[in-house]
């Protein structure tokens, strides 16, 4: 896999590369050159089908991570093209003119995670949640707990007492270090 | 007060001919589940169904045309049954045969489909359209060696009647058209088969694919209706192959007896083979069926 | 949160109360030796109740992973149709909707529009926890928690997920209901339908079911 | 198509005549597989209300609920599963420590009301309680059971050194140990202080040790000597210990402390200045006195402590050997008092007269005198040469050993090579035996009247000692002491049988008569317990605040009968360890500001 990747590395910049198992390599490349980089080995390669694509939240950096996982088929191995995208404004080029059956993955990330593939043919039609209103549900500052108990609610009755402050309480627990 | 008393005895005929219908396809429910390894539902589960839809509270109709269906239907039962002697030879079995009845019979059957399709289309369903042209299609196809094999019978006997046909075949069952003209009923009998919509020619009211097909719509009374139509149908049909073929019933327990076997064989080979595609069943009748049929009216003719 | 409280009692066509038994096993019937024979109203009612019990007709929708416990109720060994269950095959001719587990708030709005377009009498049949109260999916940004403010339920079967063993005593216990007459969540339905509208807009975002479908 | 390919499917209808695959209506609720999960069970005795049950459970299908008054070892709260969550993973099974939650192979609960299922296992009463089918765990267990083993000095060689047995965990050790813990509380209900256990426990897995010295110091003030030799009846009521090992929490708390030298940088206190101007005399070094001087101290008041030996600790300094609590984690415990602002006043023996000066001087007044008085044998020939208190051999031993003190002896009681007795069966004799081993005596026998299982001692130390090469006779009633004609001592003993004379209360040793054992040695020690000793007070003071034992009763506020007066520790509750006078002394931290309107 490794001359595989300086055979890349020849062609457009790859900014690290993590080989993950025998068969599987991974890489990352500039958003600038991710287009050029899929449409060379989709033409190219034996890594013409698009197996996966999906995305990752790095809430800490500020990016998203677009993950597209090709694999040669023939020669039986994989490759994960990795770009880092702004979290900020995520757009990201279509590559369904490639791959048709990114359309629904390309629907799926503007829904679940609000990146947009401009000229995808069904940017913005619903797929799974119809009529969402809130941020994206699968980015992570989104709180799933929050937003299901405040939407749905959940079935009153239960009460639940803390073992500790109930042994704290029952037998008066104090603390002389500082006043509380 | 001759055909007053004709008309009583006809109602009652047609009740008789309902309950034995949900009776019979009780049975082959049973059947087939005991086939399948089941115990299946109680003989009595039509009757249950039939209350059960008649005690639905709401029925949402679709304009005037929607009633259609259901009615066509039920008349088309209803007027094979009136229009064919049940039991040759004793009055109140005779109920209205008449010289030309035979023809008038073919066109019922075509009635309730074509009231199906009519009916089903009011409901706007889009899956209604898709099921009655898959009905009117395999239909066309199987009335090919059906009339052929109608044809065959009156070329050879020279009536339109079927009281007539019937008791052409009166000397015992040697005379019966059933080994008289082999071809003509092998025809008819296969043409049988999807004149019931039994497997393997079940698809126009596909259940897995296309919900019910034409009924998709119809709820409660309706589906009561339908089910009483479909009853009564199913037993003046087989009736009519009774009359055509088996020489007919001189007593009611001939009658339900003969009814009950030629039942049986659409039953028989449902029970056994899967489904066709309305395509291939269409190829089915306009081969070999229609073929014997011609071979049929051929013999018949010269 | 925030659902505010159901307002009437809902009432039969009769105008007894939901879940009040309309027939005889009050104890004042029993007061005065033997049971009170039935009226009339309460004969016709029973004899339809029994029939409409008999043949139940199950909505082919399988709306979460239970389902696939329903798919052997109708296999030899378990053999729905000898209670006579059978499949409904669309809205129209089904008497009886299985919501057969956690429900996206996507697959809510099609189950409305299907409860509402079957005929009444119909009923309702929660399979699992996540119709109780979520269930697994409790925190789920998707799923509905609480089906009973959505649809009016008749039976639940617990489990996660019920086996079809509990699936037919659901049955049994809905057919049982059924007969005595208890199994009202229809006429609730009705009577309260503004509560359910309410609840059901709630979460369903992009209304736009037509406001009366059946 | 062939003929026969078109008739063989006919062959099918024989089926129809077959028996159906259907299972018939009487048997349709078949019972499932053995170990299927259904419906939980609960033992509710056996329960102790940890709640990891519901800590575990990922649907949040558990909540605890109060179901009966808290005890010590149980929180009184019980499981209540809500089945529109449980989705039978069983988890809360394999996490449970009491191994009483479990799961039924009952399947089918049908109901047209939403509410009801819920319900609390083994409380509200289920069909299904009593089934012993179903998953109850036992098989693998999510909790481990096992402590982190704790490394020691060999046993052979230590006998021979002073220098500490416990070596201590390691950082990577005590991290893994303190991940076992459930984070219940149960614990701290059985503390006497009521310690943050959890807390602080938790603080060390996360490496941090500051926050956790600092909650230990909530309610503790002398922490380390806690960590070392605290009687820890927090471990008895762990809930591992159901099963398994508990928590080494002490382990733990001696490992947080340890980290630190100086533990003056490290705690923050904040309190409000609430005793500026306020002065308060504490009698007694001991555990008790130390808890009121420093949360006196932090307070702002003026504190002045009165020790009547060379050094801090009281018991914790001459009752405890070296080899379990060295000078240094002692002199550290008492640096926190000197940062607090505590004026220590050592070899200043309390009398009647300074009693009664200190009462007019001070707002308060602490008396946490300890038990000084070693209790007598009660066997003939006990006034012999050779036969000590284990009070006064351990205090002589540490006076000599520790201090530049002269109130000591020429020579050491147990000399090299001397084969010494120890009578009796707590921490004391145990204490004793060790250091006489220590010192070079060639043989210890410890004699003790019960059985080994009866013995008050902590089962570590018995097994220390016994890896000592400690001679354990158990069952052994002294008669009485005679003197040998080559001037040793012969303990003469009778064999005693264990007779229950009431079921549930410990058995008593009967005397089996007629049978005389002897047992020559050079020393006997005594160490059958301890009593009061107020005779430094004045015969009316005496009478005001203490019974005529010589124990001291005191109210909620921890006042004896003398306003202004308050006591604790050893003189007041019955326990006699450390940890209980600490609590005795936060007791009274509260009492005083109290009593003096400060609040």
């Amino acid at each position: 896999m490794n001359e595989f990747v300086q055979e890349i590395q020849a062609r457009f910049e790859v900014l690290w590369s993590n080989p993950q198992r025998p068969d599987l390599m991974q890489i990352g490349v500039r958003q600038v050159n991710a287009l050029p980089l899929l449409t060379w080995l989709k033409s190219n390669t034996g890594y013409f089908i698009l197996n996966h694509f999906s995305a990752v939240d790095w809430i800490e950096d500020g990016e998203f991570q677009l993950t597209y996982l090709l694999t040669d088929y023939a020669a039986r191995r994989s490759l994960m093209v990795c770009v880092r995208i702004d979290r900020a404004a995520p757009t990201a080029e279509s590559v369904h003119h490639l791959w048709p059956e990114a359309v629904t993955y390309e629907q799926e990330m503007f829904e679940m995670f609000g990146i947009s593939f401009p000229g995808s043919p069904r940017q913005g039609v619903d797929l799974l949640l119809e009529g969402w209103e809130d941020i994206p549900p699968m980015r992570r500052d989104f709180d799933t707990a929050a937003f299901a108990e405040e939407a749905f609610g959940f079935r009153p009755g239960r009460t639940h007492t803390n073992p500790r402050d109930r042994v704290a309480i029952a037998f008066g627990q104090k603390g002389f270090l500082h006043d509380h | 007060m001759e055909l007053l008393l004709q008309i009583l005895w006809s109602s009652i005929g047609v009740l008789i001919a309902v309950a034995y219908g949900l009776l019979t396809g009780g049975i082959v429910r049973k059947l087939f589940a005991r086939i399948q390894g089941r115990v299946g539902p109680p003989v009595y589960q039509g009757f249950i169904d039939l209350g059960k839809n008649f005690f639905v509270r709401d029925n949402i109709s679709h304009g005037p045309m929607f009633y259609f269906g259901p009615a066509l239907r039920t008349a088309g039962g209803v007027g094979i049954f009136l229009f064919i002697p049940a039991i040759v030879g004793w009055a109140p079995g005779e109920n209205f045969s008449f010289a030309g009845d035979l023809l008038l019979v073919m066109y019922f059957m075509f009635f309730g489909s074509l009231g199906m399709a009519l009916g089903g289309s009011a409901g706007g369903h889009p899956h209604t359209p898709i099921g009655a042209g898959r009905g009117l299609s395999q239909m066309t196809a199987f009335e090919v060696p059906f009339i052929l094999a109608v044809i065959a019978l009156v070329a050879d006997t020279g009536s339109f009647s079927v009281h007539d046909l019937t008791l052409a075949q009166a000397g015992g069952f040697l005379e019966w058209n059933l080994l008289t003209h082999p071809f003509a009923a092998a025809a008819a009998f296969i043409a049988m088969l999807g004149m019931n919509g039994y497997a393997p020619f079940n698809v126009v009211g596909a259940p897995n694919e296309i919900p019910v097909g034409p009924m998709t719509e119809y709820q409660g009374g309706f589906i009561a209706t339908l089910g009483t139509g479909r009853a009564i149908f199913a037993i003046a049909k087989m009736i009519l192959f009774m009359d055509l073929f088996l020489g007919g019933a001189t007593s009611i327990l001939e009658a339900f007896i003969k009814v009950f076997v030629i039942y049986m064989w659409s039953v028989a080979v449902a029970a056994v083979f899967p489904r066709y595609r309305v395509d291939q069943s269409m190829r089915f009748f306009l081969g070999w069926p229609a073929l014997i049929g011609v071979v049929a009216v051929l013999l018949a003719l010269f | 949160m925030g659902v505010e409280e159901k307002g009437k009692v809902p009432l039969l066509p009769s105008g007894v109360p939901v879940g009040s038994k309309p027939h005889a096993t009050d104890s004042t019937l029993f007061a005065q030796g033997r049971p009170k024979p039935l009226s009339l109203d309460e004969s016709v009612a029973f004899i339809k109740n029994w029939f409409r019990a008999q043949s139940l007709n199950v909505m082919a929708y399988g709306t979460g992973c239970g389902s696939i416990e329903l798919g052997p109720l109708g296999t030899s060994r378990f053999d729905m149709e000898r209670f006579g269950i059978t499949g409904g095959p669309t809205p129209r001719q089904s008497s009886v909707l299985i919501i057969s587990g956690y429900l996206s708030v996507k697959t809510l709005k099609r189950v409305i529009r299907s409860y509402e377009q079957m005929p009444n009498p119909r009923w309702v049949v929660a399979l699992g926890s996540c119709t109780i109260n979520g269930g697994m999916y409790w925190d789920s940004y998707s799923t509905i928690k609480i089906l009973d403010q959505y649809l009016p339920v008749d039976v639940y079967v617990n489990g996660c997920m019920p086996r079809p063993e509990a699936l037919i005593a659901g049955f049994k216990d809905l057919m049982d209901m059924i007969k005595r007459g208890e199994a009202n969540g229809y006429i609730e339905y009705q009577n309260n339908l503004d509560w359910y509208r309410a609840n059901q807009r709630k979460v369903i975002k992009d209304w736009n079911l037509p406001e009366y479908s059946w | 198509m062939s003929l026969k390919n078109a008739l063989a499917p006919f062959g099918i209808w024989a089926r129809a005549l077959a028996r159906p695959y259907t299972i018939p209506v009487e048997d349709i609720m078949r019972a499932p597989a053995d170990r299927y999960r259904g419906w939980h069970t609960n033992d509710a005795e056996a329960c102790i209300g940890c709640g990891s049950c519901s800590d575990i459970c990922q649907n949040a299908a558990i909540d605890m609920v109060v179901n009966r008054d808290a005890t010590k070892g149980d929180t009184g709260l019980r499981p209540m599963v809500d089945y529109g969550r449980c989705c039978w993973c069983a988890l809360c099974v394999d996490v449970c420590p009491s191994g009483s939650l479990g799961l039924s192979s009952e399947y089918t609960w049908v109901d047209k009301d939403p509410e009801v299922f819920r319900y609390v296992p083994g409380v509200d009463k289920k069909p299904w309680d009593d089934d012993t089918k179903g998953w109850h765990g036992g098989e693998w267990d999510l909790i481990n059971h096992d402590r982190v083993p704790m490394s020691m000095l060999p046993g052979e060689t230590r006998g021979q050194t002073w220098a500490e047995v416990v070596l201590g965990y390691s950082e990577e050790e005590a991290q893994r140990e303190a991940a076992r813990c459930l984070e219940c509380g149960i614990c701290t209900a059985a503390c006497p202080a009521h310690m943050h256990i959890p807390e602080y426990i938790g603080a060390i897995r996360d490496g941090n040790y500051e926050q956790a010295v600092n909650l230990i110091y909530e309610t503790n003030p002398m922490p380390e000597m806690c960590g070392k030799v605290c009687t820890r009846r927090c471990e008895d009521v762990c809930a591992h210990a159901k099963q398994g090992e508990p928590v080494a929490i002490r382990w733990l708390k001696r490992f947080a402390t340890e980290r630190f030298d100086d533990l003056r940088e490290v705690i923050k206190a904040d309190v409000a200045p609430i005793g500026v101007g306020k002065r308060v005399a504490v009698i007694g070094g001991g555990p008790s006195g130390i808890t009121v001087a420093y949360y006196l101290a932090i307070r702002g008041f003026e504190v002045n402590l009165y020790e009547a030996l060379p050094t801090l600790g009281g018991a914790t300094f001459f009752g405890i050997p070296k080899y379990r609590f060295p000078m240094p984690s002692l002199e550290k415990q008492v640096d926190m008092l000197r940062g607090a602002g505590v004026k220590l006043h050592v070899n200043s023996p309390v009398d009647a007269a300074l009693f009664e000066e200190l009462r007019s001087t001070h707002d308060a007044v602490f008396i946490g005198a300890g038990l000084m008085r070693g209790k007598a044998m009660r066997v003939e020939g006990e006034d012999a040469p050779g036969v000590v208190n284990a009070l006064t051999f351990l205090l002589e031993h540490h006076l000599r050993n520790n201090t530049d003190s002269d109130k000591v002896s020429k020579e050491p009681v147990v000399l090299p090579g001397m084969k010494v007795a120890v009578v009796g069966g707590g921490n004391t004799a145990i204490d004793a035996a060790r250091v006489s081993l220590r010192l070079g005596a060639s043989e210890v026998v410890i004699s003790y009247r019960r059985r080994k299982e009866d013995m008050p001692a902590d089962w570590e130390e018995i097994e220390d000692a016994e890896h000592e090469n400690i001679q354990i006779d158990v069952q052994a009633i002294p008669l009485r002491i005679e003197q040998t004609p080559d001037g040793r001592l012969d303990l003469i003993w009778g064999p005693a049988e264990m007779v229950a004379d009431k079921p549930g209360a410990r058995p008593k040793p009967v005397l089996v008569e007629g049978v005389e054992n002897h047992l020559v040695v050079d020393r006997i020690i005594g160490a059958i317990g301890q009593g009061p000793n107020l005779r430094w007070l004045s015969p009316e003071a005496q009478g005001t605040i203490a019974d005529k034992w010589g124990w001291i009763k005191v109210n909620e506020d921890g006042m004896t009968g003398m306003p202004g007066v308050f006591a604790g520790g050893d003189l007041v509750n019955e326990t006699a360890d450390a940890i209980s006078a600490i609590a005795d002394g936060l007791r009274v931290v509260q009492g005083i500001p109290r009593w003096l309107g400060l609040q």
